[in-house]
Formats: structure tokens, C-alpha cells, sequence
């Protein structure tokens, strides 16, 4: 089985769609076949134009027109990566984007249930590892994607009203669905005085990434770990990767 | 009565008037909840909605898309007696649908939804 | 009637709820009657615990068990400012945000409607400024509040992958709703190419506030314009204050 | 209590008083609704979606929560005859509930709401 992993966040603006894109990124620069899911689809992700165009939209998916192996593209010859990488966007438009809000709680059922069966056939396409960039906070574009994969990464910026509401996902979302959960806190100052790791919840805490200004910036534009695999940024990245791997293995 | 005493009245009753309606509205909003047919569909958020047990057995139940009590226990690594006891709560919950095939009861997520 | 403004921004993590606690509690250190309403039910404001607490939550007003003035509690002693400093929470429990998702089309049109005589009730208690906090994004915690809203401020952090949403949003939410809206760049960075006043779309940038690391921690834990009116901070939003002043009077 | 202070506390209790009614009146709007899904409920969402000129009257109804078509036509300043004329594109979207009380013609979102 392909090895699931949603990248989730409690709160936006932590910096989640940027380490989603750079660990598929590693993970195939270093030779896996890895799919590249955006399943936010109220706020579709940036990396809709880091990377080159396809046809169809995850959107196809869960309102099951086609297959998840219709949707996404493999993007790595023109990323330059040694192994496959297949990428799938979310539709852009506001058109599709404020549909998303008007769907029901039966639709919803049914989009778990197709996103279920694109895991499998990612599997049986041999993929080896699925990122699925999820929608931030409680929501069903998250949830959804939370309780179909097999680990998820929670990024975060270190703070007072974070690790509250942290607490509240962790307790109400993560634990019921019975996750295997991995903390990074990005963005971290050094006079923070309050991190992600309290008392409250024994999550690990897999990385601390400091708020680095040019990586604000340059995020938007290239994907870091490969146009700049020795940058600070890229090396946190190829970290968690390894320790992703002794955590999977 | 004199003036003061009535417009004291009129006060009392004003704010009587306004108690019951607070309460009116409790009902009300007490109402709207329980018939607008929450039960017939098991998504994501009502998922987390139920006990540990439950959850556990739903959760598998979409993975499978239909299954036997059987196959659901090899899943769940329970009991068969403990599972198909499960499945049974949800459907009279009216998350999870029970349909014949031959001599075997496939159970599954929705209304007719399935795989 | 009161002067209704919706702080919204087209994507999570912009600052806008630091934005809009601040632009209230500059409103009240004047003197102006002011409403602060967290109408972002789905991912309850961290302002949540740098007021006193309430009885009840936002929740109760869209739910129709409570009016707004019921709800909203005076902190403008706690506060120290010179005019009424009414604020109204949404429910942190993650049993109530988890709830927000599963509401119905038919639910959030009686939240519309709901939310029309809460505006209409603060204008009859002598409110001079009602500021939504809404939901980051497209979801009906903040079409809904923009809908209501007399002005719109915009929160955004420049960025290419934000210009493209921004547009999106601009032209299928706020453009459609006939609002006035004006955009605040939240923490700019000196070497970014990109701003959010485009050709595409020509609506004015009020202000430009700067990237501070000291911000991002501090307001965290206070309010800025009345812990330290002279900060840089502070003084973009007095700015953005009279800036307001001249355009609603 | 000064006469001036009750009479306050008495206006303070009718606009409290209003304000519940019209909160029972929206929530008991729902009940009345028929549950066939798409077209019967006007939300933000698909007003979003409307033509520009069915899009302000909409809204403009919204603010009102019932009108005759006089009363809406002078909320937007276009002729009575326009409003009306796009007033009955919407009930025919299944938008908009027309009402007829006396001599009068009501026009409100969702089923017999009004305020």
C-alpha cells in the first residue's frame, strides 16, 4: 500500500502547501513515486502554478467523474526528479471554489468514499507515498482527507492562541480518527516564550523550522529543496524525511 | 393604581413577556435540530460524533464500502457476535444500511451507497 | 445606524484577527461606541482570551437562542478605553466548531437573516462601529458577514500565489455583493516583487504594514494600540483609523 | 424610578421584545419550508450565483425580510413594474414566496417568513 501522509494545519497562514510541496518534492528527488494531492478545495493551493498544468481537477474526483490517475499529471521531467511525481490541483476558479461551501453532508459522505478508492488506486498504480495538502482548520475538506490517510503532519506556528486551539483539534479531530500524528512548528521565533509540545498533548514534535524572511518569499516562487538543496529550509525538509522513513519503516 | 404604580407594572409585565420568549426561543432552536433528518447520512463530522466502538466500526465500514458482520470482525480484529452487535446499533441509528444478498446480510455506509 | 465593517482575508494566517481586534480597540480608546463580533465560527479568534470571558457565544445569535446584545459583553473598563467596548466570542469547543460544518444551506440562510437584526439591534443600542472578524476564505462564516457588512477591508500578506486567489475573490464575492472595499498588506517584506494593488483589479491599498517579528509574538499576548500606542504597529492602525473616518464620513 | 428612566427601561424592553419575535419568526420560518432541496432556499452562496438585477433585489429582500413590490422598488429606485417583473423570476427560480394578505401582494425569502 502506498504510504498516506495529510499534511494539515489548525489555523492558515502556517506555511502547510510550502512543506507539502518541497517533501513530495524530496521524497521523489530522492527516487520514490509519490503523488501530490491539493484537496483544499475552498482555498486551492499556490502550487497550482509552481508546477505545470493538467487537464482535470481533484474536483473531478470527489464529484466522481473521473479517476484519480485521469487527474494528476507526472510533473518530473520538467521538475527534474530522479523518481515519478504525480501532481493534482484543485480547481481555482471561484465558481467551483464557493460550490464547495453549498454541498451537503451526503455529498460529503460520498467524497470520503472516493477519496478511499483513489488511495487504492494510487496503490495499485505504485505510488509510493501520497501527500495530500489539506484545507486548513475543522472542515470537511480537511477531515475528510485526515481520516483517509495513515499519518498526518500538523504544521503550525508556535503561540499562546495556537496551542489552544490546537488542543481542541488534537483532542476532537486527530485522537477520535485514531491518527498516528507528528508536529513541525514552522515560522518560530526565537523569544516565543510558548512552543507546540505542551503538557497537555505528548504529540512528537518531528521539526522546528525558524521563520526565515527570504523563505516567506521565495516559497511563492520555486520549490527550495530543489533549487536549493542546501538552503537551511531544505535541509529541515530532508530531515523530516528521514525521520519520516525510521517512523514508517 | 397611581402612575408610578402602573408603569412599575407594565415593566414587570414587559419583562415576564420577554422571559417567555427567551424560553419560546430555546424550544424552538431545541426543535429544529431533531427533524430535519440528521440520522440518514454518516459523514466525516458525525463520525466524530460517536462513542469510540462505534467510530471504530464505521470507520472500517468505509474502508470496506459493504461487508458482512464477518468481514468486518476480520477487520476489526473482534469478535464476529461483537461487530455484527455494532452494526446493528448503527443501523437502528440509521447510519448504516442492511441488505440481503442470497443467505449473507451485507451491511453499508449510507442509503443503497455501497461499492 | 451603526457602521458595519467585515475584516476578511482570501486566505488564513494574514493577521486579520490581530488587524481587526486592533482597529476596534483603536475605535474605543477615541471614544467611539464600538461592537466586536467573532463571527469566524469555525476557527473561534484567539482574541477569545485577551478579553474577559462572556456568558454566552456568537454561536447563540446564529442559532436564533439569543439576541446580539444578550451575547455581547462591555469590556471597555478591563480594556481602559474612553468609549464602550462591546466584544461577542464564537465557541472554541471543538464540539460546536466540528457542528459549523455539518449546517445545512437552509441553516446558513437563517444565519444571514439573523445576523441582519443583530446589525440592526446594535444600531438601536447606540453602536457607533460594528467590526466582523470573519472566516479566512470563501465559506459562509464570511460571505455571510461581508454580505452584511457596509465596508470590506481586506487582509493579505503580497505574494504572487495570493495575487491570483485575491482576484478570484474580488470578482466572484465581493464585486457581486456591491461592497466598498479597501485592502490593508499585512507583513510586507522589502524584497518582494509582488503587491496586491494590480492592474487586474483597482481597488485602493489603505495601508502597507511591514513584516515585524516583534508583531507576530507580541500580539499574541496584547492589544498593541493600547499597550503601545507609539509602536509602528499601532500607528499603521490609527492611520488606517482616519483613513476610514474620512472615507465613511 | 423617574418617569423619564421607566419610560427608557420600557422602550429598552419593546425593541428586546421585537427582537425575540423576530428571531422566533425566522426560526419558525424553517418549518415551514418544503424539504426538496435545491430551489427552495435563497443563501448567500446562490445569490452569489444570480444575474446582477436578480442579485440586488434579492438582497435588497433580504434586508427587508418581506416587502410588497412598491416597498422594494423604493428600496432600489427602479420602477414598481421592473421589481415586480424580477420579484416573479425569482418565486419562479423557487427563490422567492409570494403572499397574498388583503389586498396586498407579499413577496419574502424562503416560505411565509416576513417580519
Amino acid at each position: 500500500m502506498a504510504l498516506t501522509i495529510a499534511i494539515h494545519s489548525y489555523k492558515g497562514g502556517s506555511g502547510k502547501t510550502s512543506f507539502a510541496i518541497n517533501l513530495a518534492s524530496a521524497y521523489a528527488s530522492v527516487g520514490k513515486s509519490v503523488c501530490l494531492l491539493d484537496v483544499d478545495l475552498k482555498a486551492p493551493s499556490s502550487f497550482n502554478y509552481l508546477l505545470p498544468e493538467a487537464k482535470h481537477w481533484v474536483n473531478d474526483i470527489f464529484e466522481g467523474r473521473y479517476g484519480v490517475m485521469d487527474v494528476v499529471k507526472d510533473v518530473s521531467k520538467e521538475m527534474g526528479t530522479k523518481g515519478a511525481f504525480y501532481v493534482g490541483y484543485s480547481n481555482p476558479d471561484i465558481v467551483a471554489v464557493r460550490g464547495i461551501s453549498s454541498k451537503d453532508r451526503k455529498w460529503q459522505s460520498k467524497a470520503l468514499k472516493l477519496l478511499m478508492t483513489a488511495k487504492r488506486d494510487l496503490s495499485n498504480a505504485g505510488i509510493d507515498i501520497v501527500i495530500l495538502d489539506t484545507g486548513a482548520g475543522v472542515d470537511f475538506t480537511s477531515v475528510n482527507a485526515i481520516a483517509v490517510a495513515d499519518y498526518v503532519i500538523s504544521v503550525g506556528r508556535p503561540g499562546a492562541s495556537r496551542q489552544r486551539l490546537m488542543e481542541q483539534v488534537i483532542g476532537g479531530v486527530y485522537m477520535p480518527l485514531d491518527k498516528d500524528c507528528y508536529i513541525i512548528e514552522n515560522m518560530c521565533h526565537n523569544d516565543n516564550p510558548t512552543d507546540l509540545s505542551g503538557k497537555k498533548f505528548d504529540l512528537p514534535v518531528l521539526a522546528s523550522i525558524p521563520c526565515m524572511c527570504d523563505v516567506a518569499v521565495r516559497c511563492d516562487n520555486e520549490v527550495l529543496v530543489l533549487t536549493e538543496p542546501d538552503h537551511a529550509f531544505s535541509k529541515k525538509i530532508y530531515d523530516i524525511m528521514e525521520s519520516l522513513d525510521k517512523i514508517t519503516s | 393604581m397611581t402612575d408610578n404604580s402602573s408603569t412599575e407594572e407594565m415593566i414587570r409585565l414587559l419583562r415576564e413577556i420577554s422571559g417567555k420568549l427567551d424560553r419560546i426561543l430555546i424550544q424552538g432552536s431545541a426543535d429544529n435540530e431533531s427533524d430535519d433528518g440528521i440520522l440518514d447520512v454518516l459523514d466525516v463530522m458525525t463520525l466524530l460524533t460517536l462513542p469510540d466502538h462505534l467510530r471504530t466500526t464505521a470507520t472500517a465500514l468505509f474502508e470496506l464500502g459493504s461487508a458482512t458482520a464477518d468481514e468486518l470482525a476480520e477487520r476489526t480484529n473482534k469478535e464476529r457476535a461483537v461487530e455484527s452487535n455494532y452494526l446493528n446499533q448503527l443501523v437502528r441509528m440509521g447510519h448504516v444500511a442492511k441488505n440481503r444478498k442470497g443467505r449473507k446480510v451485507y451491511f453499508s455506509i449510507g442509503e443503497g451507497l455501497g461499492k
